[in-house]
């Protein structure tokens, strides 16, 4: 019988979430925040809640405000999506203790694997290489010298709660260790609502690549397989593909890495979607990172070359239902998946450009999956994520894909705001790129945008103009005045 | 507002619909909705990302099919004539008597008045859409029993501008 | 470098067509015609062809005016789509001599396949089992008589031409077979300007099952494995399947319906993409049917569930390059897809129902492909298919697939015109379909749909009217005035 | 129709833009535009599917970006101000004493005439816009220069209504 399961988040995530819950044949749930009132994904949901606010700390990290709202909606299931509170224990527990159903992992889960810290020794006990570092939480800049003292510089220092690369910076001597600590902290703080710190050894050109998992209530762990990460700027992902054409037809590495990740989500017991992320050195050793104990932006790549619904499935293991997938044979690779993630960020200063989307459009080939919050209007805000949309290419190889993903990036058309669409065209067809050779250094390596081709003829003024009189012609032919 | 509806069956249902003022701290629109004294509902209604939603409590909404056609929405099985504001003679069938508007716009000229004898094919109204002048004619001979439009007025599809008697 | 292509057809495949070939770099050029001048294939194409006239003898059937575009606007290479000129002998020979490339296989295969007498012929030298019926054209009722006394009864008359059912007709006995006869060469003439006929027998309780070729120049030729279309309504496809939930997983029968596909493909050293229609008995005994020499309307669902992208291979083919396929082993099957066929008919009558699609809508959860040629203002014209959208699911299993369909079809809303969506979501639920048992003559074994719930309330009228002043609102908020 | 762009860095393109009558057997619009004498350029546009194209031979076609935005157009680096009709003194920066339609309405009063003395403040149009209507008043002292609208007159977004002079 139906639930009601409350969406608590927004954007791209939340219409996939949503999607999923209808698809479920239960009722989704979703906010609508006073700097947001017309929250795209409220299209998917069935029931809208207003959360008065127009600051994240007073909306979507609002565990007070949302607990309340909970109850007065008689919500019983809740979706974190990523982000916000999605790692959260305390929320997690709390609505463990209202026997409210959290769909996530068990709150000891993400308490273990959520908090860095922790995870990093449940994976030393479990025999799983990590990266040397801190075991536990840094909380001065004193502490944190004697620990890069001991594993050597570079060290890379990030939020124990963190994750997408926020909150995270490389320091390479104690003067930029002393630099990064308290922004860090802030960023965390802000982000993620704790300031927890970790110190740890820096590894030289690697891959990022992670595992995603899938596992019930029942003690059924499975893999799907891997996903290649290191197209990042800034510890941030912008690229995904999987499977990953660095462990490539390397059946014995790609077995290891899976069959490590879930040996470390059974050590937890972990009861649903999550992601256990590695660091590939270039002799393809791998030491554990850490685990996102929630769905990731880059799940779909993964749905797509695998047809493993990762959300729904997640729904389903929270309400103690059966997966789709009975044993690990029924998880198999076919084709190749690119993401590409659709941000709102000026092309040359690569720093996010909120703004309002005027016009949007495209043309795809076929193989195209674009998840996306966008709508001619939708206002990209400052306090929201700049990742916009996801544009997801699959074909039945990596060739396949790429061919199929410069004419998806050259028809998309997101006018009135800046995008990293030039950036994703350059590296489309980038020969390092398509040769699939890239470490997570890559977009350093790469020559950035310089310069977007600007509106600059008469001729295309005018022909700006012409598409205005056009819409007026339409418009009047179907709209009535008062 | 006054709105009537006639559907295929030409049972008639017709309503005054008031869209209250939007208040800046609102998102939506309020609507009420009135049938005769003492029936009066309130809706609230909301446009996002193109599409339009209704709901009664601010809480539960459902989307609202988006029609884009103005003077008939047509269901599955079930043609409807839907008429805004002017509630038009002969109804559904606006006959050659009948001066309905086919499409939006602006009355640029009125050449005839009340009680004036008009034979068919007789401008009567120049209407102004998609930037072209159109000339109304009469369809019929006969005598103008009212004129529902001045000029610069601006008109949706569907609105009687004209009635003509034989 | 990059080639112009006509995409000499209309609706939902000359989108999928053209999406194709601006894929692979070429130029998609489109043709309209006078009843259709707002065709929306024309967005995917970059050079728009009128073909002057409102019916298709004048305009999609006729040759020479078509070959007239062709040079006038130096056309290099020409795809057909399917119906319409699709499996001309004539068209593709005409090409052929121009030195136009006609992406399709070479115009002997098509006359050997594409015509059901000869390919009847060439599959029982090849060994490969058949129907038994007339070996050639029928020319006379008593011809057709006589055929039929020797196969007894039921019979089945059909066009030689023929294809999607159009041109076809069950006979018990004589007077039938009299009363159908001219009726049917009619209709073969109409659709197909071809009157010839054929008469075989005809089994009971089979199942319609298709193998999908792909082949290049060098003899490459791969089977995609098998569609199931059985359901279908006056030996129309309504909705297909991938794979057969009757083959199941019988691999044994699998392997042998393909690899006899794939042999009779050799037969005719076919070169392009290409369907061999079997007719499966309950044994699983299989007979020849007929091979389609083109692309066909369910090309999604093998698409989906074996990520090889169909017409751009077909393309590829034509133009002699390498195919995606390197070998047979490439083809794997990941997955079930479905595909439902949206017709604008009667849901009462299931009359083709012309009209204006007034307004339009859906979400669909995730793992949805919609191949449509559908917006608001859309008018679905007599002189053209009924079928205006394919709305195709596919899932992990069966099961996940049936899942996602019933949310899909719910959450698909098109309104002005007659769909036959409330009869694919009985049948989505029935039970025999939901258990996979099923022949050819299901639909006329399941209750058909008896009455649409219709907009009765007072409530329902008064909603459509809010929702057109909310319209008009939005529009009022964007349009300038004159 | 007189067109005037102005784009972020102040270069002004201004051109006159002539949509021709539609023949019932074109699908498409033809428009001309016209830079200064001699210079003038025939485009066909189509909407199809709700998307605008643009030919000049009317084989080529290719999309032009929809945009929904009616009083300023900004691309991805360049920001830029579109006129329809009447030309703004001012250009860009309207100021406070032009008074400029910030949405499309309907003129319901005029409350001023050229030579008026006005103080800031006071009201001068009654525009209705969005069911509401909206009081238009003087953001300075001064005399009413000139007055570009009358009572009926539909306006867009961007247009000048009233100009003072301090």
């Amino acid at each position: 019988m139906s639930k009601r399961v409350l969406v608590c988040n927004r954007g791209e995530i939340a219409i996939r979430v949503a999607k999923a819950v209808k698809e479920l044949g239960h009722i989704p749930v979703g906010f609508w925040t006073d700097n947001e009132p017309n929250a795209p994904h409220l299209e998917y949901c069935d029931i809208w809640v207003h959360l008065p606010g127009s600051d994240n700390t007073s909306t979507y990290l609002n565990m007070d405000l949302i607990l309340s709202k909970i109850d007065e909606y008689k919500i019983e299931a809740v979706h974190p999506g990523y982000g916000f509170l999605s790692e959260n224990t305390v929320f997690a527990k709390k609505l463990e203790d209202k026997g409210i159903i959290f769909i996530g992992p068990h709150a000891e889960a993400i308490e273990k694997m959520g908090d860095k810290a922790v995870s990093k020794q449940v994976a030393k006990d479990a025999g799983v290489p990590v990266v040397p570092g801190s075991v536990g939480e840094v909380d001065s800049i004193e502490e944190a010298k004697k620990i890069a003292a001991d594993i050597k510089y570079p060290v890379l220092l990030k939020a124990v709660a963190g994750g997408g690369g926020k909150g995270m910076r490389v320091c390479n001597d104690d003067k930029e260790l002393e630099k990064n600590f308290e922004p860090v902290r802030r960023e965390a703080l802000s982000s993620f609502g704790n300031p927890g710190l970790l110190v740890e050894k820096f590894i030289v050109n690697p891959h990022h690549i992670e595992v995603q998992i899938i596992a019930d209530k029942k003690g059924n762990v499975f893999h799907c397989f891997e996903r290649e990460c290191s197209v990042q700027r800034r510890h941030q992902k912008i690229i995904e593909e999987a499977p990953s054409p660095f462990i490539a037809d390397d059946e014995e590495v790609r077995q290891k890495i899976c069959e490590t990740a879930v040996q470390l989500a059974k050590e937890v017991s972990y009861d649903s979607a999550g992601t256990v992320e590695f660091i590939m050195g270039e002799d393809k050793s791998f030491y554990f990172l850490e685990m996102n104990t929630r769905i990731q932006v880059e799940h779909p790549i993964t749905e797509e070359i695998t047809r493993v619904d990762l959300v729904a499935n997640m729904i389903k293991a929270a309400f103690g239902e059966p997966l789709d997938i009975k044993s690990q044979d029924d998880v198999k690779i076919l084709g190749h998946a690119i993401e590409y993630r659709i941000c709102a960020e000026d092309p040359v200063t690569l720093l996010p450009a909120p703004g309002k989307v005027e016009s949007f459009d495209y043309t795809f080939p076929q193989g195209v999956r674009f998840d996306h919050c966008i709508y001619p209007g939708f206002e990209v805000r400052p306090e929201f994520d700049p990742m916009i949309g996801k544009l997801i290419i699959v074909g039945l190889s990596r060739d396949v894909a790429l061919r199929k993903a410069e004419v998806a990036l050259h028809n998309l058309h997101l006018d009135g705001i800046k995008t990293n669409k030039a950036l994703h065209e350059i590296i489309t067809k980038e020969e390092n790129f398509v040769a699939g050779k890239y470490s997570t250094h890559y977009i350093s390596e790469i020559k950035p945008v310089e310069r977007v081709e600007t509106l600059k003829s008469d001729e295309a003024l005018i022909l700006k103009a012409l598409s205005m009189e056009m819409n007026y012609m339409r418009d009047g032919n179907e709209v009535l005045h008062y | 507002m006054k709105y009537y509806i006639i559907n295929a069956e030409g049972r008639e249902v017709s309503f005054d619909l008031s869209v209250l003022p939007k208040s800046n701290s609102e998102s939506f629109r309020k609507v009420l909705v009135s049938q005769g004294q003492g029936d009066e509902k309130e809706y609230l209604l909301k446009n996002l990302a193109g599409k339009i939603f209704v709901s009664e409590d601010q809480t539960t909404w459902k989307k609202l099919p988006k029609t884009k056609v103005a003077e008939s929405l047509v269901n599955i099985n079930d043609a409807i004539k839907v008429y805004r504001g002017y509630k038009p003679s002969g109804l559904g069938q606006a006959n050659a008597g009948n001066l309905v508007t086919d499409m939006p716009g602006k009355i640029v000229k009125v050449l005839t008045s009340e009680g004036a004898v008009v034979s068919e094919g007789d401008t009567l109204v120049i209407l102004e859409a998609m930037k072209m002048e159109n000339e109304i004619k009469s369809g019929i001979d006969g005598v103008v029993k009212s004129v529902h439009v001045e000029e610069g007025q601006v008109l949706e599809s569907g609105y009687l501008m004209i009635e003509i008697e034989e």
